[in-house]
């Protein structure tokens, strides 16, 4: 079949429709070739990781005492782990709900889970910057020490092997078709992960049943970690911060970068993967919807946590707010509104723009980049303050007579003070961002970057009805 | 007179005189012709006393020890009750204190929710007197029908009856010549009352003193009201 | 999967008008015991009025009860219908179709009752127009619009002025039935309301982009409704565990959670009032049993979020009232009781195919389900005003009276005498919505099974 | 101005919507304007399912201005009604944004829902004080075609509509 570029083909009505042997050769090709285009971009990305990690080398020669000298490096994971390992979740739910316009970026968002792998490296080293002092607030109380260095480690793992065991599940049956077309390492090796799949009905059923329960599971993971590394690098960092929402918060603003993400990647697939022939419209249209009603919600629970403590107006409150909005931090502050909220919400609230292509991935793109501004005013912020002040802080106000209390000044003194990255910092901000792509790259040529067997299904399941005198398009809804 | 805003209502409350008699209770009953608590209303737990004595019990028996916390309402100057009522029943004035203006007051109660000192009362029921209370009644103070919130208004008829004398007289205040009734029955001088803004006035310099301290600092709601904290002799 | 039933148009409109042609004598029965009952509490409001609100079980501190638990669990009925109908109708959910019209009525019904209780539950209702209304009576002085209690008055007439407009929006072509099959006097009222409708087809795609246009403004307004309810509390700065950043979005999803269930009470008492097994069946009820398990999930997730977080900063007051729910009875036992029957008993039951498909099941997991989020509500409020005070012996407790629970009973004789009129006059499931999914209907065969298709319309 | 030409309406009655769109075939063959002809049908068939010319409509911009409306005044109310009586409340701000934001929001949604409903009303052409020639059955599954037309080509019209099977043919004044 030639390959024309459909930019105006909308939905599966309007696509010719390929056979199963078209779909092998058409998705299989780009996975085993290697082009000059595609040797430039991990080589150049490759060399950027390689500046990140001496970065992080540079760091660690000085040390985990200074917990300032971190507060980038736990950006750019908190970053990293938003939207990375957010990713999946977008194929999970659209699966779960048997959405029909998830099967183009079923994988592209699964993939995602290898760069989860290396993101937990990334974030091993952080577990020596939190303080394990018993004596502040935290979610563990009575746990024994160091519990929320074990927990959240534990919880990391956990989410990560469920991710890489949800990518393998989900891509059995297209690593048996590479497997048998290919030889070489690669193909022996996709052979083995394919564990002799041949695509009984009984498989197929334990297949679905399986990717069901691991991304229910994934779900629950996600949820607990980002409650857990809220709590426990973020707010429990910060005197007299007590925020419910924020756990619930950060998960939500994982969900937007989420779908960013998975946009982002579905957009570069198909501009650079040559798939335009498999990622029709449909996907960026039903995406832009969803991600236009995240971004929303984003501004709704910032603006429920910040009504909260502006109303209460508790002098620990304020401070929390002056940190956060109006102090060293501000610029951060106002960036991540603006380009998490008001930017994507002037693009998407079109729906002619939600049409095409490129408009939701530019709201993806300025979102992302909102995304990381904001984890910089949090975890740069959350990260200027000593262990001794959280105690000193923690005792405070939990004194039950305000007797003790002197009559004058702030209950916390104002010692933030701005904290511009420095040179590791920079060197490990670059290496952090240009990590997922370079992994990201590398793993499309171990994995077909579009499901298969998703595909085939979809043109099984899709048909063309005239209903009077014009075509539409019928979906099978079998179970 | 109000314009130049000479006045900051404020007073301080020395616990360490306090010797927990209730007078400053009943006087602030009679003068404020705050209905009567009976026996029913305790236990009803809907008894008005715009003026109360916390008491806590320390040590234990027979080194016992009784502090007394008289509270009343704080007139913060951020008072979370105010920006609450939804018909401005409650306000800041210029002059410090916390009003409350009982015509617009539609008792919806969310200020007696939103006050962390718990000086709010609501009339569940209508006032009542014996007959023969009903002459003693205050002609100054309205009473106040049932549905409404009431509280202390640091007896605010007295302080613009003698804003008015200060206007005929084209005097200045003299500190200590204005009262209200629960500073003025204190048989021990433990609650003084005057212009927080005169830095000549007792209050002022009372309340810089080492002792001070106000209750509920860390909610940040900055009370007029100033404690002086009890002197502990065994020490 | 999707049962086929087989139904003319004309046979869709006999069955579904059932309500408005039909005069059975259950109907007059039912409607005679709930006026009664609404009646009873006009007169115990009447009392209350004329005695003050001695009469309540209110106390100091706890100013607010049974009345603001109320309002609270009736805003929250009233999500049902803006959720069901237009997440339904965004996502375009095929077995939305029975279910949208009877929850947006649910939504109304409940809503004009949510508003009668802070009125009831004022000192002085008479003098609520200041209130409610930025008029200015002759004092100049406006409603304080920086008391939440404005914000509620200003989102609740937003939404109850939206649904009854998107109600009446897509009432429109099943008015023009009516008018086609009525005589006399009612063919003419039928005449006016449904406006001259005649069903052509730019008429039915202006229809179609109503929902969804609609559905997409009444969102946010859904949302920002019982978020402004919870600011209610969570603005209380002097009531520490109501002064929570949860309360926005745990309000609101609690609001979906209990009001999802009441829209499957509500359609399984039409069904089996009605006839309607045609209509309302298993899938529909094994859609909202799927929904209510992510909505119920969701819920409970908030929950801890709200629980924990109150022990987070270990503050003595916050402490205290969890002991107070974990430890001390009768409180002990409404919070095992709410647990119980607002999560642990129904989510896992509904992940079963078969309990989500039975109907009998259904409707006792439902309604179980509000039993416990009114328990919520009422847990929220009053122990929170308990245990409220820092340092004084002011803590108290609550026992609602006679009055108190004539009028809460009421209101729910209220909600449903208020839908069994309006069955007496509009037909509680859309007649085009079904006829829409009758010709959308297709059957496509893979290999050697049927499998049954929906077309899709761009 | 063209000169009045007396034209008359036909209202031809189909039982099943396959012969509807047979007639409207038929009529569109026979050069019948898109205009001279309306369908009624009293269940919702996919958008073009009887080969009928789609229209456009304005109805996105109601809300828009629906909108802009509410916010002008929701705005203009907080703001009044704040600054025209300052009391201070909690040492809140006399202008507080954060409550204006909320009312104001709450506004803007009003708004722009009431002019939806006003722009859906206008754009489905109601409301229609007669509802001229009609018939009863199309609610209850007929599929009715209403052709306008002048007395020239009456006829043709009818027979198209004969043709197609229509079960019942009314005629009537225009309205």
């Amino acid at each position: 079949m030639s390959r024309v570029r459909q930019q105006e083909l909308h939905s599966l009505l309007e696509l010719p429709r390929p056979t199963s042997q078209e779909i092998n050769d058409d998705i299989l090709g780009p996975t085993v070739t290697i082009g000059p285009q595609f040797k430039t971009a991990v080589g150049g990305l490759g060399i950027i990781v390689a500046l990140g990690v001496a970065g992080f080398i540079l760091k660690a020669a000085d040390g985990f005492d200074d917990r300032t000298n971190w507060g980038y490096y736990a950006a750019v994971f908190a970053f990293l782990f938003t939207t990375c390992q957010g990713a999946l979740l977008v194929s999970i739910t659209m699966r779960m709900a048997k959405t029909h316009w998830r099967r183009p970026l079923a994988r592209v968002s699964e993939l995602f889970a290898i760069v989860g792998f290396f993101n937990l490296l990334v974030f091993l080293p952080l577990l020596w910057t939190i303080p394990i002092a018993d004596e502040r607030q935290s979610i563990w109380f009575e746990w024994p020490w160091g519990a929320p260095r074990v927990m959240d480690a534990l919880a990391m793992i956990f989410l990560v092997i469920n991710g890489l065991a949800l990518l393998w599940a989900s891509s059995i049956p297209d690593l048996a078709l590479y497997g048998k077309r290919y030889g070489g390492t690669r193909g022996a090796i996709a052979r083995f992960l394919s564990t002799g799949w041949n695509g009984t009905p009984i498989q197929w059923k334990i297949l679905k049943a399986g990717q069901g329960i691991l991304g229910g599971l994934y779900w629950v993971f996600l949820i607990g970690v980002h409650f857990m590394l809220s709590s426990d690098f973020a707010m429990s960092m910060v005197p007299g911060w007590v925020d419910a929402i924020f756990p619930a918060f950060q998960a939500l603003s994982g969900l937007q970068s989420a779908v960013a993400t998975t946009m982002v990647a579905l957009y570069l697939v198909r501009r650079f993967g040559r798939h335009d022939q498999y990622i029709y419209m449909e996907p960026f249209w039903a995406l832009s919807k969803i991600l236009l009603g995240l971004t929303l919600l984003w501004f709704y629970f910032w603006f429920a946590g910040f009504i909260t403590f502006w109303y209460g107006r508790k002098p620990i409150e304020i401070n929390v707010l002056q940190l956060l909005m109006i102090g060293p931090y501000r610029v951060a502050f106002y960036l991540a509104i603006f380009l998490t909220f008001v930017v994507p919400f002037l693009i998407l609230m079109w729906n002619w723009v939600r049409r095409t292509p490129g408009g939701p991935t530019l709201a993806s793109a300025v979102i992302l980049v909102g995304t990381f501004m904001d984890k910089i005013r949090l975890y740069v912020g959350a990260y200027s303050f000593t262990d001794q002040e959280l105690t000193d802080a923690f005792h405070h106000e939990s004194a039950f007579v305000d007797e003790v209390l002197p009559a004058t000044g702030p209950l916390i003194p104002s010692f933030f003070q701005t904290n511009w990255p420095d040179g590791s910092d920079i060197l490990v901000i670059a290496g952090g961002l240009a990590m997922p792509f370079f992994i990201y790259l590398l793993a499309t040529k171990f994995i077909p970057v579009i499901s298969i067997w998703e595909t085939k299904e979809g043109y099984l399941l899709s048909g063309v009805k005239t209903v009077l005198r014009r075509r539409y398009l019928v979906l099978a809804k079998p179970d | 007179m109000s314009e130049k805003n000479e006045f900051k209502w404020g007073m301080v409350v020395d616990t360490d005189r306090c010797t927990g008699c209730q007078a400053c209770v009943i006087a602030c009953q009679a003068e404020n012709n705050v209905s009567l608590n009976t026996e029913d209303r305790f236990h009803q737990r809907r008894a008005i006393e715009w003026i109360r004595i916390e008491r806590y019990w320390e040590g234990e028996y027979p080194n016992v020890k009784a502090k007394f916390l008289p509270v009343l309402c704080q007139h913060c100057e951020n008072a979370p009750c105010e920006p609450v009522c939804p018909v401005f029943a409650t306000y800041h004035n210029n002059e410090g204190l916390n009003v409350q203006v009982y015509n617009r007051c539609v008792g919806t109660r969310y200020c007696a929710n939103n006050d962390p000192y718990q000086v709010r009362f609501f009339n569940f029921w209508e006032p009542q007197w014996p007959k023969t209370l009903e002459n003693q009644l205050n002609p100054d103070v309205t009473v106040r029908t049932r549905g409404i919130m009431e509280k202390c208004t640091f007896c605010v008829q007295r302080i613009s009856r003698k804003q008015r004398e200060l206007k005929n007289e084209g005097r200045d205040l003299v500190d200590g010549e204005l009262k209200p009734a629960c500073v003025q029955t204190c048989p021990t001088d433990a609650l003084v009352f005057g212009n927080l803004k005169d830095p000549k006035s007792k209050v002022a310099k009372m309340a810089k003193g080492s002792r001070h301290y106000r209750l509920l600092e860390s909610l940040g709601t900055e009370p007029n009201v100033i404690y002086l904290k009890k002197v502990e002799e065994n020490v | 999967m999707q049962e086929r039933v087989h139904l003319t148009d004309k046979q869709i409109n006999d069955d579904l008008l059932i309500g408005v042609e039909t005069h059975p004598r259950w109907w007059f029965i039912a409607v005679g015991f709930l006026a009664i009952m609404v009646a009873t509490a006009g007169g115990a409001f009447g009392y209350m009025i004329n005695q003050g609100l001695g009469v309540t079980g209110l106390n100091r501190p706890v100013m607010w009860g049974f009345f603001i638990t109320n309002f609270v669990f009736w805003v929250g009925i009233s999500h049902a219908g803006v959720m069901i109908s237009s997440i339904l109708r965004l996502s375009q959910a095929e077995w939305r179709r029975p279910v949208t019209r009877a929850a947006e009525v649910l939504t109304i019904v409940a809503l004009m009752t949510a508003m009668l209780f802070p009125l009831m539950h004022t000192g002085r209702p008479w003098r609520i127009m200041y209130w409610v209304f930025p008029y200015d009576f002759a004092r100049g002085i406006w409603p304080n619009i920086r008391s939440p209690l404005v914000w509620d008055p200003s989102a609740i007439f937003t939404y109850l002025i939206s649904a009854s407009l998107f109600v009446f929006v897509a009432l429109i072509p099943d008015l023009a039935v009516l008018r086609d099959r009525s005589t006399g006097p009612r063919k003419q009222i039928y005449g006016v309301l449904s406006l001259g409708w005649r069903g052509t087809p730019r008429q039915w795609r202006l229809q179609a982009i109503a929902g969804i246009l609609l559905s997409a403004l009444i969102l946010p307004v859904f949302v920002s409704v019982h978020s402004i309810v919870s600011w209610d509390f969570g603005m209380t700065m002097a009531v520490s565990s109501w002064h929570s950043t949860i309360m926005a979005p745990y309000f609101v999803i609690g609001a979906v959670h209990s009001g999802v269930s009441a829209v499957v009470t509500v359609m399984i008492l039409l069904r089996w009032a009605f006839k309607w097994e045609k209509y309302i069946r298993p899938e529909h009820l094994d859609g909202l049993g799927k929904l209510l398990v992510v909505v119920g999930t969701t819920w409970f997730y908030f929950f801890i979020l709200e629980f924990l977080f109150g022990l987070y900063s270990q503050e003595a007051a916050e402490v205290s009232l969890r002991n107070l729910l974990i430890y001390q009875w009768p409180w002990n036992f409404m919070f095992f009781i709410f647990l119980a029957t607002a999560f642990f008993i129904p989510i896992p039951m509904w992940l079963f195919r078969g309990v989500r498909r039975s109907v009998i099941l259904m409707l006792l997991t439902s309604i179980l389900v509000n039993i416990g989020m009114w328990l919520e509500r009422f847990l929220i409020i009053v122990p929170g005003l308990t245990r409220k005070a820092d340092f004084t012996f002011v803590w108290g407790t609550y026992r609602p009276s006679i009055i108190e629970i004539i009028l809460v009973a009421a209101s729910f004789a209220f909600v449903t005498l208020m839908i069994l009129l309006f069955s007496k006059v509009f037909p509680l499931i859309p007649l085009f919505d079904q006829k829409e999914g009758k010709v959308l209907e297709a059957t496509t065969r893979i290999g050697r099974r049927d499998v049954p298709s929906i077309v899709r319309e761009e | 101005m063209t000169t009045f030409i007396p034209k008359r309406s036909l209202l031809g009655l189909f039982s099943t919507a396959d012969g509807a769109a047979d007639a409207v075939e038929g009529l569109q063959d026979q050069d019948f304007d898109d205009k001279d002809f309306e369908i009624m049908s009293g269940t919702p068939y996919p958008e073009g399912a009887f080969g009928e010319k789609t229209t456009n409509h304005r109805l996105y911009v109601f809300p828009f201005i629906g909108a802009a409306l509410g916010f002008a005044v929701a705005i203009l109310l907080t703001t009044a009604t704040q600054v025209s009586y300052p009391l201070v409340t909690g040492g809140k701000p006399i202008l507080s944004i954060p409550p204006m934001a909320i009312i104001t929001y709450e506004g803007t949604m009003l708004g722009a829902i009431i002019f939806t409903v006003l722009g859906i009303i206008f754009e489905s052409r109601l409301p229609r004080p007669k509802l001229g020639l009609y018939d009863e059955r199309i609610t209850a599954g007929y599929v009715g075609i209403l052709v306008t037309t002048t007395e020239d080509r009456f006829k043709t019209a009818k027979e198209i509509l004969t043709k197609a099977g229509a079960e019942d043919i009314k005629e009537g004044e225009p309205d």
